[in-house]
């Protein structure tokens, strides 16, 4: 059929992908056009796979810690977050507050760095020749800065450990942290004013790429994509994991549920993250940064099997265990965002345009270390 | 030509005939090459400064003084590349395509009238030639598109006739009003024309409106961001010259910056009083005043492309040819009338007037009417 | 000027040979397109500037576009699926038709009264103008006819591709 | 092997829907459908997918983590079990009730050669299409050159086969 309804022509098999401006990464997506338009897609990935789960089940249990870095290597504070909770779930590990509060310190600000690179990355999609972002990776360098302070790497932190963190945050480095947060939004102010309101950009963006609120419960989709759908759903006001019910802030939740509304819930979520980060920075309180019981060597955890999720920026990352009791994982399984949440491509793409296919995933925001794990 | 023919035979009449003839002819096309691809050198490095500025980056800085010998080195770069061509690839086009896409951005060059007195060939239809000329790229545009082989060449090829097509019907229409005002197809009577305080036609309703159009086609004809499709790097990676590398790929970067040069003159010429400007006029030193007068208008066209370029996000297919069709046509359309009106106004005032009225009231039905492809104002409900 | 014209003459008919006698349709329309720049050439040689800028504009900007999204809408471009070459068996009808055809524009173009009303010799700038003139008063009626023909073949283009779909 | 529906509910909401349920392959669909539309448990969003190799038990367990979005409440972990040998492995796909077990199902089919009757679109995800063997069974054995790669090309192939034939048969007979 053809989407136009005038005149029947040939189709078009193109193959965007694996090596493609805007893939993000080498994935790849077989598409069926009939002139412009996007009749069959089917996103082939892979290309990346490095069977990350295997190489965890052959190593100790804290062993793969870093490896979990190499998920989505735009946030390691999160992958490292999910994995300690999982297994401080199975042992019944108690985290120090000031450990949570670091915790949360470090997610919200992978969250403020994640999305301002997701919408930037995304308007380059729609042809902005980078300038957004560039003001984009200007401001995550603060944060990559702040990491490498703290923890010593940039991108692979291997930053948490379970029951705790590896290293205490000192003062200099929460003032840092409290300076990034301070500038912020100034910077969300002058990105808006100079992106939210382009008619090139609303004209690209609304209206394109639907999805539906029961599509993407039922697509197992999260995250921000999901909220623009309208599924109120966020695991950090569900679970409370952490100590996130102290803080005070909203969920901001979309009705169209169409690209622009999955880039307007990310600046959304990264003024109310701003919000988190403020309380958090301010409450912070002295204590031990890691469980004294914790141990680091020969750590072993008790046999059963459970699962530990927590609101990563691209939804909802949680990881599956299993143990016999012994020194390594027996099962160990990670349930990506960006990976599930592709699953709807096809469903959202239909009867677009292939310029419109290019920014519906840049607005899913997938990064290939964690599909292809 | 006839001038500096009659020159050398003034200054050296012992040459022969055949040479004389062949220097008249090869001469002026070898000032006006080499003034405009050194203006083509510099855009191509004042473009990537400009953008790395609006970018908060520095831009080329490394070779020669603030980088400015960089398009030298892009230039040694891209000659001393293997030139690839694939095996599918249909060999004689796929190697005709880039010299056509320079060789009407240059021809175009002829009827730019660059100063006082100083143009390559003083064509009677000077305006019509260019035009004319400039539709040709789409061949080439195609050429190279169908003869790589490649499907997003062969999308970038399509995009770019549908694009071009389209755009070319308001260009011409747009560029009709300047033919009325001044009753002439040749540019530098069509400069001639705007001597006066506020001759530019651009100062005019009908010229203000017709300089717009004819900007945006051009930036759509020569494909420049926000029209970029037929190359869209992050749709179809790099459309019609996806397959190109080498020099050849340095080719259809030449023609796409010379065009854009070139149309920045027709468009200079047309709206903005071409060369005129104060002292352009002055016997001794006229000429490179008005020269000078001349590239800074070309300039500020060149900047507002780079600035669109470095600031805005692409548009879609459909937005694209539905802009050109809905909006620019009709509105290049009531533009000649409204033209008319003002020329057989009773006096001035009454002519400003009634094609200001006629415009205003054409450009809010427009989009009022093509207000179904407007936008909505979102508000978000926050769950806690 | 005669060899420019010879010149120009050869490439035409080489183009024009080209044209029929290649396989690839692609290579038929680039080989029809050096065929229409010689027309243009020739104008350009009689100093009849406008029309050879109106040749380019209306045959290579529009005219060889039009072809091409024609051929664009065929199955075979590359002539390589079977079929009969375009030299069948009937080429000498063809060529009868088409010399014939030229004989009586000639005879036509010779006899018309167009040819001598133009004022020969006067600047460029005065034929467009006596063009314009002689298309909205003695040729108004051929014009409008010609434009309503046009627009009624553009209706029956969009006809015709509709009852496609319709079948399908 | 488990009870009435209705007691299953009961079970669920009386350990705060934090429970896990085994069942049988025949039982697996029926059991999903309930799950998600029992207004009391509405397990609307299926979390998580995966399968867990038990050699010793001689089974594989594919584990299905639900959630209520509409409650906010789970999770509930389903599973089920069938046997690892390769022509058995195979059970019904809930990817008709839960969408979101599509790309999760084809995932545990090429890592774990689970077979899901029912799922509408069974190809390998991550491993490329050539491959043969299921990777994360516990008894998988890597093939001796890691970096050869068996593709469709023919030269590829007719390389590896001069230098030294480290060709598996079972390579080419999947090209085949």
């Amino acid at each position: 059929m053809s989407a136009t309804g005038i005149i029947q022509t040939q189709t078009l098999e193109v193959s965007l992908g694996p090596q493609h401006p805007s893939t993000h990464g080498v994935f790849r997506m077989d598409v069926v056009l009939d002139g412009e338009y996007v009749v069959k897609l089917k996103p082939v990935m892979g290309y990346l796979h490095r069977n990350h789960e295997q190489l965890a089940e052959k190593m100790t249990w804290l062993g793969s810690m870093p490896y979990t870095d190499r998920l989505d290597y735009f946030c390691s504070m999160t992958n490292n977050w999910a994995y300690a909770l999982a297994v401080e779930k199975m042992t019944g590990l108690k985290v120090p507050e000031r450990a949570e509060y670091i915790r949360v310190i470090m997610a919200e600000l992978t969250r403020l760095l994640n999305h301002s690179c997701a919408i930037g990355f995304l308007l380059s999609d729609c042809g902005a020749w980078f300038t957004p972002v560039l003001y984009a990776l200007r401001e995550r360098e603060w944060i990559l800065d702040f990491f490498e302070t703290v923890s010593g790497a940039r991108m692979m932190c291997n930053y948490m450990r379970f029951g705790g963190v590896r290293v205490d945050l000192d003062d200099a480095s929460l003032a840092m942290a409290r300076n990034i947060v301070a500038r912020w939004p100034a910077f969300l102010d002058e990105f808006e004013k100079l992106m939210t309101e382009n008619e090139v950009l609303l004209a690209r963006t609304q209206r394109v790429g639907i999805l539906s609120r029961n599509l993407a419960i039922n697509a197992s989709v999260s995250g921000p994509v999901a909220r623009a759908s309208g599924v109120e759903y966020d695991i950090r006001k569900v679970d409370k994991y952490g100590v996130y019910d102290r803080f005070d802030f909203g969920v901001p939740v979309g009705e169209a549920g169409d690209t622009f509304d999955r880039y307007m819930i990310r600046i959304l979520e990264m003024r109310e993250a701003v919000k988190i980060l403020e309380q958090a920075l301010r409450d912070i309180p002295a204590g031990p940064f890691i469980a004294p019981e914790a141990k680091l060597r020969n750590f072993k955890v008790p046999a059963g099997d459970g699962y530990g999720r927590i609101e990563a920026p691209k939804g909802e990352l949680g990881f599956y265990l299993v143990s016999e009791g012994g020194a390594k994982p027996y099962r160990y399984h990670v349930r990506p965002p960006s990976f599930i949440n592709l699953t709807i491509l096809e469903d959202m793409c239909l009867g677009q345009k292939v310029a419109d296919t290019v920014i519906i995933l840049g607005s899913v925001d997938i990064v290939l270390g964690e599909v292809d794990r | 030509m006839d001038a500096i023919y009659q020159l050398i035979h003034d200054y050296c009449p012992t040459m022969p005939d055949w040479l004389a003839l062949a220097l008249a002819i090869l001469l002026p096309i070898a000032i006006v090459m080499g003034v405009f691809l050194t203006v083509f050198a510099l855009l191509t490095w004042v473009e990537r400064k400009a953008l790395g500025r609006i970018q908060n980056r520095r831009g080329p800085n490394r070779v020669g003084p603030v980088g400015l010998f960089q398009p030298i080195a892009d230039g040694l770069k891209l000659l001393t590349k293997e030139d690839i061509v694939p095996n599918a690839a249909d060999k004689v086009v796929h190697f005709l395509a880039p010299v056509l896409v320079v060789v009407p951005a240059f021809m175009v060059l002829a009827v730019v009238p660059v100063a006082k007195g100083f143009i390559a060939v003083d064509l009677n239809i000077g305006v019509l030639f260019a035009l004319a000329v400039s539709t040709a790229s789409v061949l080439a545009l195609f050429m190279a598109g169908w003869a790589s082989h490649n499907k997003f060449s062969l999308l970038g090829a399509m995009r770019g006739v549908a694009q071009v097509v389209s755009y070319e019907v308001p260009m011409v229409l747009a560029a009709v009003v300047v033919l009325m005002a001044s009753g002439s197809l040749s540019s530098v009577s069509i400069v001639e024309a705007q001597r006066g305080l506020t001759g530019w036609f651009v100062c005019k309703p009908w010229g203000l409106v017709g300089f717009v159009i004819f900007q945006l086609c051009a930036m759509a004809e020569v494909a420049r961001t926000p029209f970029d499709l037929p190359e869209a790097e992050s749709e179809i990676v790099a459309g019609y010259h996806t397959e190109y590398s080498g020099f050849k790929f340095a080719l259809f970067q030449m023609g796409e910056y010379v065009a854009a040069i070139t149309m920045g003159g027709i468009t200079v010429t047309m709206f903005l009083g071409g060369y005129l400007g104060p002292g352009c006029d002055l016997p001794k030193f006229g000429w490179l005043i008005s020269a000078c007068w001349f590239f800074a208008k070309l300039g500020i066209i060149v900047v507002i492309n780079i600035w669109a370029r470095g600031t805005w996000p692409r548009v879609r297919v459909d937005q694209l040819l539905g802009f050109a069709w809905k909006l620019l046509l009709p509105l290049s359309l009531v533009n000649i009338v409204a033209m008319a009106v003002w020329h057989f106004a009773p006096n001035k005032l009454v002519g400003w007037v009634e094609s200001a009225v006629l415009l205003a009231v054409a450009i809010v039905a427009l989009v009022k009417i093509n207000a179904g492809q407007t936008f909505e104002k979102r508000s978000y409900r926050f769950t806690s | 000027m005669n060899i420019v014209f010879l010149t120009l003459s050869a490439i035409m008919v080489l183009g024009a040979v080209l044209a029929v006698t290649l396989r690839n349709l692609v290579h038929c329309l680039l080989a029809l397109v050096v065929f229409f720049l010689g027309i243009a050439g020739h104008f350009f040689l009689l100093k009849a500037d406008f029309l050879g800028a109106a040749q380019i504009l209306i045959y290579i900007g529009a005219v060889a576009v039009l072809i091409l999204f024609a051929i664009m809408l065929t199955r075979n471009i590359s002539g390589t699926e079977g079929g009969r070459s375009s030299l069948g068996g009937a080429w000498w009808l063809g060529v009868g038709l088409a010399s014939s055809l030229a004989g009586m524009m000639c005879v036509f173009v010779r006899r018309s009264e167009l040819v001598t009303k133009l004022p020969y010799g006067a600047t460029e700038e005065g034929v467009v103008k006596e063009i314009g003139k002689l298309l909205v008063t003695d040729w108004v009626v051929p014009l409008e006819i010609m434009a309503v023909l046009l627009t009624a073949a553009l209706i029956g283009a969009v006809v015709i591709a509709l009852e496609e779909e319709k079948k399908r | 092997m488990i009870p009435p529906l209705e007691q299953v509910r009961e079970m669920l909401s009386a350990g705060a829907a934090k429970s896990s349920l085994l069942v049988e392959r025949e039982e697996a669909v029926a059991v999903a459908q309930f799950l998600k539309t029992d207004p009391q448990l509405q397990l609307d969003f299926c979390s998580c997918v995966t399968a867990v190799d038990y050699i010793k038990q001689d089974c594989i367990e594919v584990v299905y983590h639900l959630y209520s979005v509409a409650l906010k409440h789970g999770p509930v972990a389903l599973k089920v079990r069938a046997p690892r040998a390769l022509e058995q492995c195979r059970m019904p796909s809930l990817t008709p009730v839960w969408r979101g077990c599509e790309y999760q199902e084809r995932e545990a089919f090429d890592l774990y050669g689970v077979k899901f009757d029912g799922h509408p679109d069974l190809r390998r995800i991550l491993m490329w299409d050539e491959f043969v063997d299921h990777p994360m069974r516990k008894d998988y054995v890597p093939p001796m050159d890691y970096e050869w790669e068996p593709t469709p090309h023919a030269e590829t192939l007719a390389r590896a086969k001069q230098t030294g034939g480290t060709v598996p048969a079972s390579a080419l007979e999947a090209k085949k």
